[in-house]
């Protein structure tokens, strides 16, 4: 199998496989698998840009979502009221209109590949792409990736702060209770019905 | 392929889950010293269902269940000395071997006659029941209603309750024992889990007490104790015991800890040791320090304050915390031989394991020094779990215990902490009926 | 492209590494843990016993529990293989002995590590059972307090060689090794490499106080696996550190080859040894040395390596 | 491999990503949806840089924007869960019936 043909032939294994799991991760009634199937998503669109040439990217891609993905299953199975999918669930809301919001956006991205003339500029060095980032980050986008680094730092000392059970004003959660879930039990002011 | 396979197989060691009944604890540990037996946590990972000594009646459905859970081609091994009778009632297809034999080679002769397919594996004993009725319940048959409800599959669904950090979270209930492998024979322990941290727990009664002593041996460290209770016994006798009895806790205790090779060492020790030979205590806690476990894995784990061990009379439990109770402290022998008792003040489990470890040093060197001088007869002595009378044993109230001391720990201090207690439920039942005066032998 | 080995030879070469390493961390740990034990070692013990308990475990049939996730269990212990198998093949055994060297190999090795909490996650959770959940929640704590100083730790060795190519970062060791130069990095590195292969003292997820954790519930094949894929794991810890740290093929007299593999199983040694000799470590305990002082240590590293580069 | 089969597969995976944004009540199901579209954003992304732009270096640099940008959603997103549960006790969109907090 000569090279190119295998990369045709990764490529369209990774696809199938990054849509297919994608798809089943709204498909299935556990919420672990839920997470699991993103992860795969995940990897396989990670493996395409390998195939791509940014393998910088793709492999920081893969990288990065193993933790998240981990995080995710845990919070998943932390929040939610039945983890394992033990009963059927089915908890979605304007289905139709979300259907119809996602075959729309399909539509409109796929068809750009065939509508607008891209110009066919293949990467001529692809062996370089990942020198050319590490000096694009440290030279002329600097500042970009500097300004991304800040907003890390401040996203952790924000979700520090928003997470934890100590707030400004005292416990965060003193005299929460179960919202209803009946909209009449719910006045139009959004204050909930005295007892 | 699969003949050959087995032929190389029958030369690994064989993989037994050990169950110790009354009389048989220290057998059963000893097999850690036989290369050719290696004792298994899980009983997946058993081929050989090992069940030694005296079982109460109200342990046979769990027997039957770990039997159960046992993977092929597998086959149960019974050590019970005549009157165990009932074990073979519960275990039909079991093969007997002498109690007071080393148990070992008759598991690796059973092993290969399995392996070698002599004889089939052995059958389910236990009918397969749901917990709970569910089979066309609900809407697709799955025994739930709704998202949460009903008890889908058999299961209920998980419970919610508020965690250390005040969010709302599941919760796992757990039932462990009564053959933990951590724990002493016949613990039950309900623990209710929120991830790692134990929040609430109770434990059950001791089932040991449905046993009738009369017609068991008690094991070789306990014996010299309970004879000392009407009879006058050589100090050395009865500190060499103390010694053995405290080393072996030990091995188990590192073996909760990870450091299986460890532990097989300590208890090659703990059969070794001769009166006099503290130098090797010493050795042992040096090494000890060295493994770290009184700093990474013990310091500061499940501390009990002495005044909650006023009056129970706990032994070493009660000394780590700083009570200086000791019942040899009143006999005229062992104030010959400048006996003063030692005592520790963190009352931590790591307090507890030096506290032992002090007080098997101590026995030798006691046991050393002590020559012909024997005990005097006042109904009362210092065991290697505490005080023994008359009526009640220390770990019959230790025991009581537990469920304060685990509340907040996380699953491996609670572990930690019950292993550092020294609980054993055959010795707190026998205690128990010494008050119907049993003889012992 | 930098070079890649065909795939034949990359399966063949990797499959042997894979087999032999697994081989010798059975048979280390069966020394090592008898000199602990105080036990005599008989040859024929030592060099039949792991061939033997694996017969025995291909001998044993499978239990399963109830409603399992079936798919997720037979993969985990595949995972964790093919991961080991993914870090093996980025080590090199020479300048041109790897079977794979891409550009970004420090990153591939990276995602590997990474993936085995995916793994471990799995295989706790899938069997519907509770000591293995809890295993696997243990496990994600570790992970995610490991992965940050292991991040950091590994990326002080890029700084010399200005490249993530493990070849480069050999290669660049040539006067003088990364323990020298940075002598937090291998530490660090070795107390992160047991928390990922959950070795010894860093064992949580598997532990004794788990009576096995996440693999308490597995027998058979798949428990051999799942073993095997640990001490393969282990045996890619070893051969990175060997490379990343001391000095990969460098070193005077021997051929490259026969140093790397002296290195390799000296780390090998130090590991199994740790396992024995020390003691279980509290989770809580560990992911406070994690956060707080591996992470400021490990940076340390970097920006001490770096000043001596620039 | 080519910019419309790209372009297609990051399509179907933004597509499947609004549905799941839009149709699910769970909130963390709901953020599984917004990760999948900054999936597809970085696949198309790549795609174009490596194919359409000359390997021009900030096509890349773009993409690990788009990285950073889902790495703060998740942090925030789960704090924001966290923060919520805690003091509402809602786990689903519909629980909350006002954003004041």
């Amino acid at each position: 199998m000569s090279e190119e043909r295998l990369v045709d032939v990764l490529f369209w294994v990774f696809a199938i496989g990054s849509v297919v799991t994608g798809y089943r991760v709204f498909r299935t009634d556990s919420m672990v698998r839920a997470a699991f199937y993103l992860l795969a998503s995940f990897a396989a669109v990670g493996g395409i840009l390998v195939l791509l040439g940014a393998e910088f990217l793709g492999m920081v891609l893969i990288l990065m979502m193993a933790g998240e993905m981990l995080v995710m299953a845990i919070v998943m199975v932390m929040f939610m009221m039945n983890p394992a999918g033990l009963n059927p669930m089915w908890m979605v809301h304007q289905h139709r209109i979300a259907v119809a919001a996602g075959v729309v956006a399909f539509l409109a991205i796929a068809s750009l590949g065939f509508l607008v003339d891209f110009p066919d500029q293949p990467n001529a060095r692809p062996e370089l792409a990942t020198e050319q980032l590490g000096i694009e980050l440290l030279g002329d986008s600097m500042l970009v990736f500097q300004t991304a680094g800040v907003a890390l730092l401040s996203t952790m000392a924000g979700v520090v702060v928003l997470a934890s059970r100590r707030g400004r004003y005292g416990i965060a959660d003193e005299g929460s209770e179960e919202p209803p879930l009946q909209p009449d039990e719910v006045d139009l002011l959004g204050e909930e019905a005295t007892p | 392929m699969r003949q050959f396979l087995a032929r190389i197989a029958a030369g690994a060691p064989v993989p037994v889950f050990a169950i110790a009944g009354a009389g048989a604890r220290e057998q059963v540990q000893d097999l850690r010293l036989n290369p050719g037996v290696r004792l298994v946590d899980s009983p997946r990972e058993a081929n050989v269902l090992l069940v030694a000594g005296a079982m109460p009646e109200s342990l046979a459905e769990p027997l039957q269940r770990i039997h159960d859970a046992m993977s092929h081609p597998r086959c149960t091994v019974v050590a019970a000395s005549p009157e165990g009778r009932d074990l073979h009632a519960w275990l039909p297809d079991a093969t007997a071997v002498a109690l007071h034999e080393p148990i070992a080679g008759g598991l690796v002769d059973v092993h290969r006659g399995i392996l070698r397919g002599d004889r089939p594996s052995e059958p389910a004993l236990l009918p397969d029941v749901e917990p709970a009725p569910w089979r066309g319940v609900g809407p697709f048959g799955q025994g739930g209603t709704g998202m949460t409800g009903g008890t889908p599959y058999g299961r209920p669904m998980a419970d919610l309750l508020d965690d250390r950090d005040g969010l709302r979270l599941d919760i796992l209930p757990l039932t462990v024992g009564p053959f933990f492998p951590r724990f002493p024979s016949g613990l039950i322990l309900q623990a209710t889990l929120a991830g790692d941290v134990v929040v609430e727990s109770a434990i059950e009664a001791n089932p040991f007490t449905d046993l009738d002593f009369e017609m068991v041996t008690p094991s070789p460290t306990l014996g010299p104790f309970l004879r000392a209770l009407s009879a006058p016994v050589p100090i050395a006798e009865l500190e060499l015991a103390r010694a053995r009895s405290h080393l072996r806790w030990l091995a188990d205790a590192l073996v909760s800890q990870g450091l299986h090779a460890l532990g097989v060492r300590v208890l090659a020790l703990a059969a070794r040791v001769r009166p006099g030979d503290g130098e090797e205590v010493r050795k042992l806690e040096r090494l000890l320090r060295g493994t770290q476990v009184f700093r990474w894995s013990l310091g500061g784990v499940g501390p009990i304050a002495a005044e909650r061990l006023i009056a129970i009379a706990a032994g070493p439990v009660a000394r780590a915390s700083g009570i200086a109770e000791d019942a040899r402290a009143d006999d005229p022998a062992y104030r010959e031989l400048g006996f003063t008792p030692v005592t520790q003040r963190a009352g931590d489990a790591a307090a507890r394991w030096r506290q032992r470890l002090a007080e098997a040093e101590q026995a030798l060197d006691l046991a050393g020094r002590a020559g012909p001088r024997q005990t005097e007869v006042r109904g009362q002595v210092e065991g290697p779990r505490g005080l023994l009378l008359a009526e009640g044993a220390p770990t019959g109230r230790l025991y009581e215990l537990v469920p304060e001391l685990l509340a907040g720990l996380e699953w491996g201090d609670a572990i930690a902490t019950i292993v550092s207690l020294d609980l054993d439920l055959e010795e707190a039942a026998l205690a128990a009926q010494l008050t119907a005066g049993v003889p012992v032998a | 492209m930098r070079t890649y080995a065909s795939p034949e030879f990359a399966l063949l070469a990797v499959g042997f590494t894979m087999v032999v390493g697994i081989y010798v961390v059975a048979m280390l740990d069966h020394v090592v843990g008898g000199r602990v034990a105080a036990r005599p070692l008989l040859w024929r013990e030592i060099v039949a016993g792991p061939a033997r308990s694996a017969a025995l475990l291909i001998v044993q049939r499978r239990m399963t529990t109830e409603r399992t996730d079936t798919p997720g269990w037979m993969l985990a212990p595949a995972l964790f293989a093919a991961l080991a198998a993914t870090a093996l093949a980025l080590v090199p055994l020479g300048p041109d002995l790897v079977v794979a060297d891409p550009e970004t190999g420090f990153v591939v090795f990276s995602a590997a590590i990474a993936f085995v909490m995916i793994a471990v996650f799995l295989h706790g959770w899938s069997p519907n059972s509770a000591l293995p959940l809890h295993g696997a929640y243990r496990y994600a704590a570790q992970a995610l307090s490991f992965q940050i100083p292991f991040l950091l730790a590994m990326l002080a060795t890029a700084l010399p060689a200005e490249s993530l190519s493990i070849v480069e970062i050999v290669a660049a060791q040539e006067s003088a090794w990364n323990v020298v130069r940075q002598p937090l990095g291998l530490p660090i590195y070795l107390v992160v490499g047991l928390a990922v292969s959950f070795w010894g003292p860093l064992n949580l997820p598997d532990g004794a106080d788990l009576a096995g954790g996440t693999s308490a519930e597995d027998s058979g094949i798949a428990r051999l696996l799942w073993q095997a894929a640990r001490a393969a794991m282990l045996v890619a810890i070893a051969a990175m550190g060997a490379a990343g740290f001391l000095g990969g093929w460098w070193g005077p007299w021997l051929s490259g080859i026969v140093w790397m593999l002296l290195k390799t199983v000296a780390l090998l040694v130090l590991l199994i040894a740790a396992g024995h000799l020390l003691a279980r470590v509290r989770i809580e305990r560990f992911v406070v040395v994690a956060w707080v002082l591996l992470i400021p240590l490990a940076l340390v590293n970097i920006f001490v390596s770096g000043a001596f580069l620039l | 491999m080519t910019l419309e089969a790209l372009l297609v597969v990051a399509g179907a995976l933004f597509g499947i990503g609004v549905y799941g944004a839009l149709s699910q009540q769970s909130f963390v199901m709901l953020m599984m949806g917004l990760e999948l579209m900054i999936n597809a954003a970085i696949l198309a992304l790549v795609a174009l840089w490596a194919l359409a732009a000359g390997g021009n270096p900030q096509g890349q640099m773009l993409a690990v924007v788009f990285m950073t940008v889902m790495a703060v959603e998740m942090a925030l997103g789960f704090a924001l869960i966290t923060n919520v549960y805690r003091v509402r006790r809602a786990d689903i969109t519909e629980k909350l019936r006002r954003l004041r907090g």
